[in-house]
């Protein structure tokens, strides 16, 4: 049997297609567009052509992610907390603690030995702390996403921001700025704050090794270096596949 | 895998501007006023408190850099003019403190009321100022003086870097998005998106996106709940007639129009850009504060 | 298991009862009777001694009402806020003021009336940061009316000693003179008393009902008890109120020994904790209709509005056994000292919802037994930002359920503020914890 | 030439009290072999404990940001108390052999419980009902039998017997530490005071750190040598601080010292200032009912602060002498963010300040604050009030 999992995330819609080995044959990553059912269309189609196969040859559809609604060709759907606890354990089968970091959510999952679900926290408002406020705070560094994480472990410094709020911890970075504080100690500081905050959901659950990090912020090492510190323990990222593809694979096998 | 490029709806035109009409080497006084807020700088050359030229960039990641650039802009533009011929510069706005040529600082509140006076004429009382992270609520007297004002404090929503979120999130210019959301107004308006806040509202309009909402509706609910917000805080000050806003999001009518219908007052039309008012209140202070030091 | 369902026959005297209640406070002057405004909270027997037509506006479940209509909740947030009142105060405060500045007052069916009828007097107590307080600046914004607040901050009930008795009963007292001032009435000693029993029975009854809902499946759900339990907080001093728990209870009771529940395939009971979100119900809709789930009730419904035993003498279990009315006890009521000591200490002792925020451990001991006695599989805990008083020690209590091997969901929101709520993430956090549970969806 | 307070060893005295509190709380166990114990809240009666050979101190926060509350106390809960939290569950509180609680907002109270649960080697805790009522008449009487029983359990505890002398001697170290610290607030009202608001801040709150007979010491030469000294800054714009706990330094800082305009305060109305030690135990037979009404009738928190049979709120009258007697100009309502009690006074408190004519800004503070953000909103209200001249 061919599986496909399709998680249409807020800013990345992702697919990954695997067989009844749980052997990957392949996946697509694209930016979620205003129109869905497109998007989920072109992401299948993409992954398609990275497999190799044809519609006909997929058995079962899987959606997940806040979209999942949008794939109305999908056989089940499943929540982005199953998805991303069963990936997760698929992919390092020693985790206990999942932590999913992605465009504008973040979440803690706690799996169980056999990979069950044993307990979850979301985000709640006014703690929001996730990929966009890097994306935004890109912008106003100016410099390029994949040095954005690099220069913070340059920084000789931590300095404490007050980041309570997304929109107030950007004006703080402005005075950061404007105070002409290092890019690289604000970069820290930025991924501290983001760290911090992600910290307090997992630590709803309880943290317990081995902590494992997944969703596309877990391709910033400045934010896993950040993540170590705030956690005290180890923090691990897939190597066998992409971080934010993870939940994706996760909802495929689900249904193997 | 390869970088995704992003379009970036957020952006908004700059300009620089400068009235050829005048010499300025006629002037008595030449100040200059810089206001480096959070989103965009701004440097105004005022001829004997008359408004010569103007530039209004977006801020870099330098505050330093951010007003050197306007300022040198602005000359450019004059050509002539060098940074020796100004007789006093102020600097306002966020990054106030890190204009390295400023003689001397003044808040953006003071500014923005002195800048209205200006732009709108002496009969203006309340100003609202609306910028990148900063919403206020502005009471001045005749001269542009502040007599009280208020500023969004718990939360940073319905602020212009709110709305640069929303402009993203749908793929729509920053100055389209207002036209846009009034297509819908008045007669099918539907209701405010039910949180102010923009991280929290933010999974909301998502969640539109996702209902199948067009655009122009999810903009109607966004900027209803900002417009709410903003009439909130005018309240709270008690608005006056003459009513002035000011900042960048008064070139925003999907706020603006909302604004002026819920208080049921109609805001003045400005003589020219009141993205400016900071800028040029900061160099008619600039003026005053030359002439009191010639005293 | 598919089970009978049948609507329940003394659904329609309940409703009646509380549409008559929001129209006797309006109508009350007509006919020369006496208002009277406060928190469900307050000592509702003891205005009772001042007339037959003295008519009470609680002030809680005015602020749910208006919140169940969120336009109206709405206007009245935004009017009170512009007034510079904080947005994370107390939700149904900031109804009830924006209703008073609105001058707008909001009927049981929904349609409002202009103007607001002011209290002769408000009367009321102080628990939690916001009661007493909440009167006293109501009272501002009416222009100053006549406020008298009961302190009960005494400690938990287990821990009641006759000082601390006597604390509350003394205010109770001087209240009485202070009434017969204001309104210009001689006060009724007999009707305190038959308030005061009516009371007793009123709250006992409403915890036999609730127990009955251990049976399986459960008779009630919580989303028709919001309509029932909210007698006792309107008036319970009216002899009435406790014949319509009388007439409730031998309804229940026979739905129980006939099997017939509230869901027609109960797949999953679940517990919840706060005042739900009262302008999103649906809530409890989606978790009945998507995953056969109910809620049992809550220490909300049942400890508001119930009169449980509590803390045992140790302060180590909580014991979920209604508490027992003065007939029970052997107690005879015959003067004005003896009804006001039975009503101060009946409420301090047995009022469940008094009792938890003098520690979280109780609260712990609280829920805990909650879940054991009504055979729960797991809390959805409302994390309310609208009260804080309920909202304290939830992550606490979430805590020591999951340690104790009780699964437990949490979601966000207000309890009268709907822009604090978010559906999707709500709806997400649902479908989450129930999938993460095995629980399958029915359809 | 006079002095420069600045230079004062009692300054530096204070201060270094205020850092290195917790070393200052080690230090003391290590030489005096005693106990410590932690409290929440001005209301509680630390003269008992006092008498027990016990040092009380005040449960404060460090303004640094955290998260690691976020499993025990809701987001909606007061930073200041997130902060405390965080405090005992990073382990700076480690030395406390007890914690105690005088009832107080619901906030607290919460981050009480979690303290004395989760902090180590806490033997003792003590959650004391307080009555909410002060301005009821009955609430002297309930609180004394609430001391009576807290008095028994510090005695069982310590295995002591609280003797009516003792109780004596410690009333009087606690009254002359609040006679004293008023009298330096006398000064305040000088047209150029001798301190600022961080000097008082600083001294109001070690006071709070460290053994009061100490700070007495300290207290007095300090009185002498404010004689002496020359106030060599511009006062500027009085100003009154408001509000609840506020110990932040970085924040009277940027006011008193970082902005355009000069300003100082002259009176903080607050938990970590006057609200704390003003007015005194009036002697009487009966100790505890002695130091029951001197709780009870202190000038009160507007958790407690409401009305009771007609409309008044004591506070607010406090708050009218302030503004005469120390020609108050300006008030910074400086509120903690998610604080009812607070929030609940400020439309009214706005109101009271209109009418005397008292110009007044309201800051919302959390854990840390966004001091950029303050500077501009200050620094705007400073300068509506001066700055006539640029306007011609
Ligand atoms: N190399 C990278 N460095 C830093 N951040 C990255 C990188 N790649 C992706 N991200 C972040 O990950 C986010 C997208 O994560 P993803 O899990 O795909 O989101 P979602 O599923 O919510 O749409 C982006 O907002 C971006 O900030
Ligand atoms: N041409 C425009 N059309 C619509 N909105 C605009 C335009 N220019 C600026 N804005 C809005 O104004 C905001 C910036 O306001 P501004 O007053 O310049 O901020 P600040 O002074 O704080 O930097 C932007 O975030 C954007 O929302
Ligand atoms: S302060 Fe920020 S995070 Fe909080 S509600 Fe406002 S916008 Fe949202
Ligand atoms: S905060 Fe809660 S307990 Fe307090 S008045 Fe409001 S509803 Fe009642
Ligand atoms: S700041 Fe307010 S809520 Fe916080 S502890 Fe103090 S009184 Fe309580």
């Amino acid at each position: 049997m061919i599986v496909a999992g399709i998680d249409v995330g807020s800013k990345f819609t992702k697919v990954v297609i695997v067989n009844d080995a749980k052997e990957i044959l392949g996946y697509s990553n694209i930016r979620t567009g205003m129109d869905h059912h497109k998007t989920v269309e072109e992401a299948l189609n993409e992954a398609l052509k990275n497999a190799n196969l044809k519609r006909e040859d997929i058995n079962k559809f899987v959606a997940t992610g806040f979209g999942k609604i949008s794939v109305p060709f999908a056989d089940s759907e499943i929540t982005q907390v199953v998805a991303a606890g069963k990936g997760a354990h698929f992919v390092w089968p020693t985790v206990r603690t999942v932590i999913e970091v992605g465009a504008e959510e973040s979440r803690a999952v706690k799996v169980g030995d056999d990979g069950n679900i044993k307990d979850f926290a979301l985000a709640d408002k006014c703690a929001a702390g996730a990929g966009s406020f890097v994306d935004a705070m890109v912008r106003y560094l100016e410099v390029p996403l994949e040095e954005f994480g690099k220069i913070s472990l340059e920084a000789k410094e931590s300095v404490p921001m007050n980041a309570q709020c997304v929109i107030f911890a950007e004006s703080e970075v402005v005075s950061l700025l404007h105070a002409n504080y290092p890019k690289p100690e604000i970069s820290r500081a930025i991924h501290d704050a983001i760290a911090d905050r992600v910290a307090s959901i997992a630590r709803r659950v309880g943290i317990e090794d081995d902590v494992v990090l997944i969703g596309g912020l877990a391709n910033d090492i400045g934010f896993v270096d950040s993540m170590k510190r705030e956690l005290g323990t180890e923090v691990y990222v897939p190597d066998k596949i992409a971080p934010e593809l993870v939940p994706a694979l996760g909802a495929a096998i689900a249904e193997l | 895998m390869e970088a995704i490029q992003e379009s970036e709806y957020w952006r908004w035109p700059e300009t620089v501007w400068v009235d050829e009409s005048k010499n300025w080497k006629e002037a008595e006084v030449i100040s200059c006023g810089i206001d480096l807020g959070s989103v965009s700088s701004q440097a105004v050359i005022m001829l004997d408190g008359e408004l010569y030229a103007y530039s209004n960039l977006r801020t870099g990641s330098s505050s330093a850099a951010s007003s050197e650039k306007a300022l040198k802009s602005v000359l450019e533009k004059i050509g002539d003019m060098k940074m020796e011929d100004i007789h006093y510069i102020v600097g306002t706005g966020y990054g106030r403190v890190s204009i390295p040529f400023a003689q001397k600082t003044i808040t953006e509140i003071a500014c923005h009321g002195r800048g209205a006076n200006y732009i709108y004429g002496p009969s203006v009382r309340t100003v609202l100022d609306m910028g990148g992270q900063d919403l206020k609520a502005i009471k001045i007297d005749n001269r542009g003086k502040v007599v009280n004002f208020l500023m969004n404090d718990k939360c940073a929503a319905g602020t212009g870097r709110g709305i640069e979120v929303v402009a993203d999130l749908l793929s729509i210019p920053i100055t389209e998005v207002g036209e846009l959301s009034l297509k819908v107004y008045p007669d099918d308006e539907p209701e405010p998106v039910s949180t102010t806040c923009i991280v929290f509202g933010k999974s909301e309009i998502l969640g539109l996106i996702r209902k199948g909402w067009p655009k122009e509706r999810i903009l109607a609910a966004f900027f209803r709940s900002v417009a709410t917000r903003v009439v909130e805080l005018l309240e709270r000050v008690g608005v006056e007639p003459d009513f002035a806003i000011t900042g960048g999001i008064s070139k925003n009518p999907g706020v603006t129009v909302r604004v002026q219908d819920m208080l049921g007052i109609k805001a003045l039309e400005p003589k020219f850009d009141p993205q400016l008012a900071g800028a040029v209140g900061a160099a008619l202070f600039g003026r005053a504060l030359y002439l009191k030091s010639k005293k | 298991m598919e089970v009978k369902v049948r609507p329940l026959d003394c659904w329609n005297d309940f409703k009646k009862y509380r549409e008559r209640y929001y129209k006797n406070y309006l109508e009350a002057k007509d006919k020369g009777g006496i208002r009277w405004a406060g928190s469900a909270w307050a000592f509702d027997p003891v205005p009772h001694g001042l007339g037959e037509d003295v008519y009470s506006l609680t002030g809680e479940p005015y602020g749910a009402t208006c919140a169940f209509f969120h336009d109206f909740s709405r206007e009245c947030l935004e009017n009170i806020e512009r007034q510079g009142v904080a947005r994370d105060l107390c939700g149904y405060m900031r109804n009830y003021w924006g209703s008073i500045v609105l001058d707008k007052y909001l009927l049981a069916d929904g349609s409002t009336v202009s103007p607001f009828p002011k209290p002769d007097f408000n009367f009321t107590i102080h628990i939690c940061c916001s009661h007493a307080k909440w009167y006293h600046f109501a009272a501002e914004l009416e222009g100053g009316i006549p406020t008298y607040a009961v302190d009960i901050s005494v400690g938990p009930g287990y821990m009641l000693d006759d000082k601390k008795i006597e604390y509350v009963v003394r205010q109770l007292r001087d209240a009485i003179p202070w009434m017969e001032k204001i309104t210009g009435r001689e006060y009724d000693d007999e009707l305190l008393i038959k308030a005061v029993y009516a009371e007793a029975d009123a709250m006992s009854t409403w915890a036999k009902i609730c127990k009955l809902n251990q049976a399986q499946p459960a008779p009630l759900e919580e989303k028709s008890m919001f309509s029932l339990y909210v007698l006792n907080l309107i008036n319970r001093g009216d002899p009435e109120v406790a014949k319509l728990y009388h007439k409730l209870y031998d309804e229940v009771e026979s739905r129980v020994k006939r099997g017939i529940g509230a869901l027609t395939y109960e797949q999953f009971r679940f517990l919840t904790d706060n005042p739900p979100p009262w302008a999103f119900l649906k809530v409890y809709r989606y978790l009945e209709k998507e995953y056969g789930a109910i809620s049992l009730g809550a220490i909300y419904t049942f400890g508001l509005a119930g009169g449980w035993i509590g803390m045992d003498e140790k302060g180590e279990k909580w014991i979920w056994e209604p508490a027992p009315t003065p007939e029970e006890a052997g107690v005879e009521i015959t003067n004005r000292e003896e009804a006001l000591r039975w009503t101060a200490e009946y409420n301090l002792r047995y009022r469940a919802s008094w009792q938890h925020e003098y520690s979280h451990w109780i609260r712990k001991q609280e829920t805990y037994q909650m879940v054991k006695d009504w055979k729960a599989d797991a809390m959805i805990m409302h994390l309310n930002r609208g009260c804080e008083l309920w909202n304290m020690s939830t992550l606490e209590v979430r805590d020591y359920l999951v340690k104790n091997g009780i699964s437990v969901a949490t979601y966000e929101g207000n309890m009268a503020d709907p822009r604090d709520f978010d559906e999707a993430r709500t709806f997400n956090v649902i479908d989450s914890f129930m999938q993460s549970l095995g629980i399958e969806k029915i359809s | 030439m006079g002095k420069d307070v600045e230079k004062l060893p009692q300054i530096k005295q204070f201060r270094e009290w205020f850092e290195k509190r917790h070393d200052y709380a080690k230090d003391w166990k290590k030489k005096n072999g005693g106990r410590v114990v932690g409290y929440y809240c001005t209301y509680c009666p630390e003269e008992i404990l006092y008498a027990a050979g016990v040092l009380p101190v005040r449960i404060l926060g460090s303004h640094e940001p955290e998260s690691i509350t976020r499993p025990y106390l809701h987001d909606m809960y007061c930073p200041f108390c997130h902060d405390t939290l965080a405090q005992g569950l990073q382990g700076r509180y480690d030395y406390l052999d007890g914690v105690t609680l005088a009832q107080s907002c619901l906030h607290m109270r919460q981050a009480y419980f979690s303290f004395a649960d989760r902090v180590p080697n806490i033997e003792w805790s003590y959650y004391m009902p307080f009555p909410h009522g002060v301005n009821n008449p009955y609430a002297g009487e309930y609180t004394k039998a609430e001391f009576e029983k807290f008095k028994a359990s510090v005695e069982e505890w310590t295995g002591t017997t609280i003797t009516n002398k003792e109780l004596d001697e410690a009333i009087e170290v606690y009254n002359k530490n609040r006679e004293l610290m008023m009298k330096v607030f006398e000064l305040r009202k000088a047209e150029n005071p001798p301190i600022t608001g961080l000097h008082a801040m600083e001294m109001v709150v070690s006071s709070q750190m460290v053994d009061k007979r100490e700070h007495n010491e300290v207290l007095e030469s300090f009185l002498e040598d404010l004689k002496d000294v020359e106030p060599n800054r511009e006062t500027g714009t009085r100003l009154m601080l408001i509000g609840s706990e506020d110990d932040d330094r970085s924040f009277l800082e940027m006011i008193e010292y970082g902005i355009n305009y000069p300003a100082t305060f002259v009176y903080e109305e607050n938990c970590t200032g006057a609200r704390y030690f003003w007015d005194l135990v009036r002697p009487e037979e009966d100790r505890l009912m002695a130091l029951a009404k001197r709780y009870v009738y202190r000038v009160p928190c507007p958790a407690k602060d409401w009305a009771v049979g007609k409309l008044f709120r004591r506070r607010f009258n406090h708050i009218e002498s302030v503004i005469k007697e120390y020609n108050v100009q300006g008030a910074i309502i400086a509120q903690m963010k998610f604080c009812d009690p607070h929030e609940l006074d400020i439309p009214s408190l706005r109101k009271l300040f209109d009418q005397h004519d008292v110009k007044h800004l309201t800051l919302e503070l959390d854990i840390t604050q966004p001091i950029g953000q303050f500077r501009t909103r200050v620094e705007a209200f400073l300068e509506a009030m001066a700055e006539e001249d640029l306007f011609f």
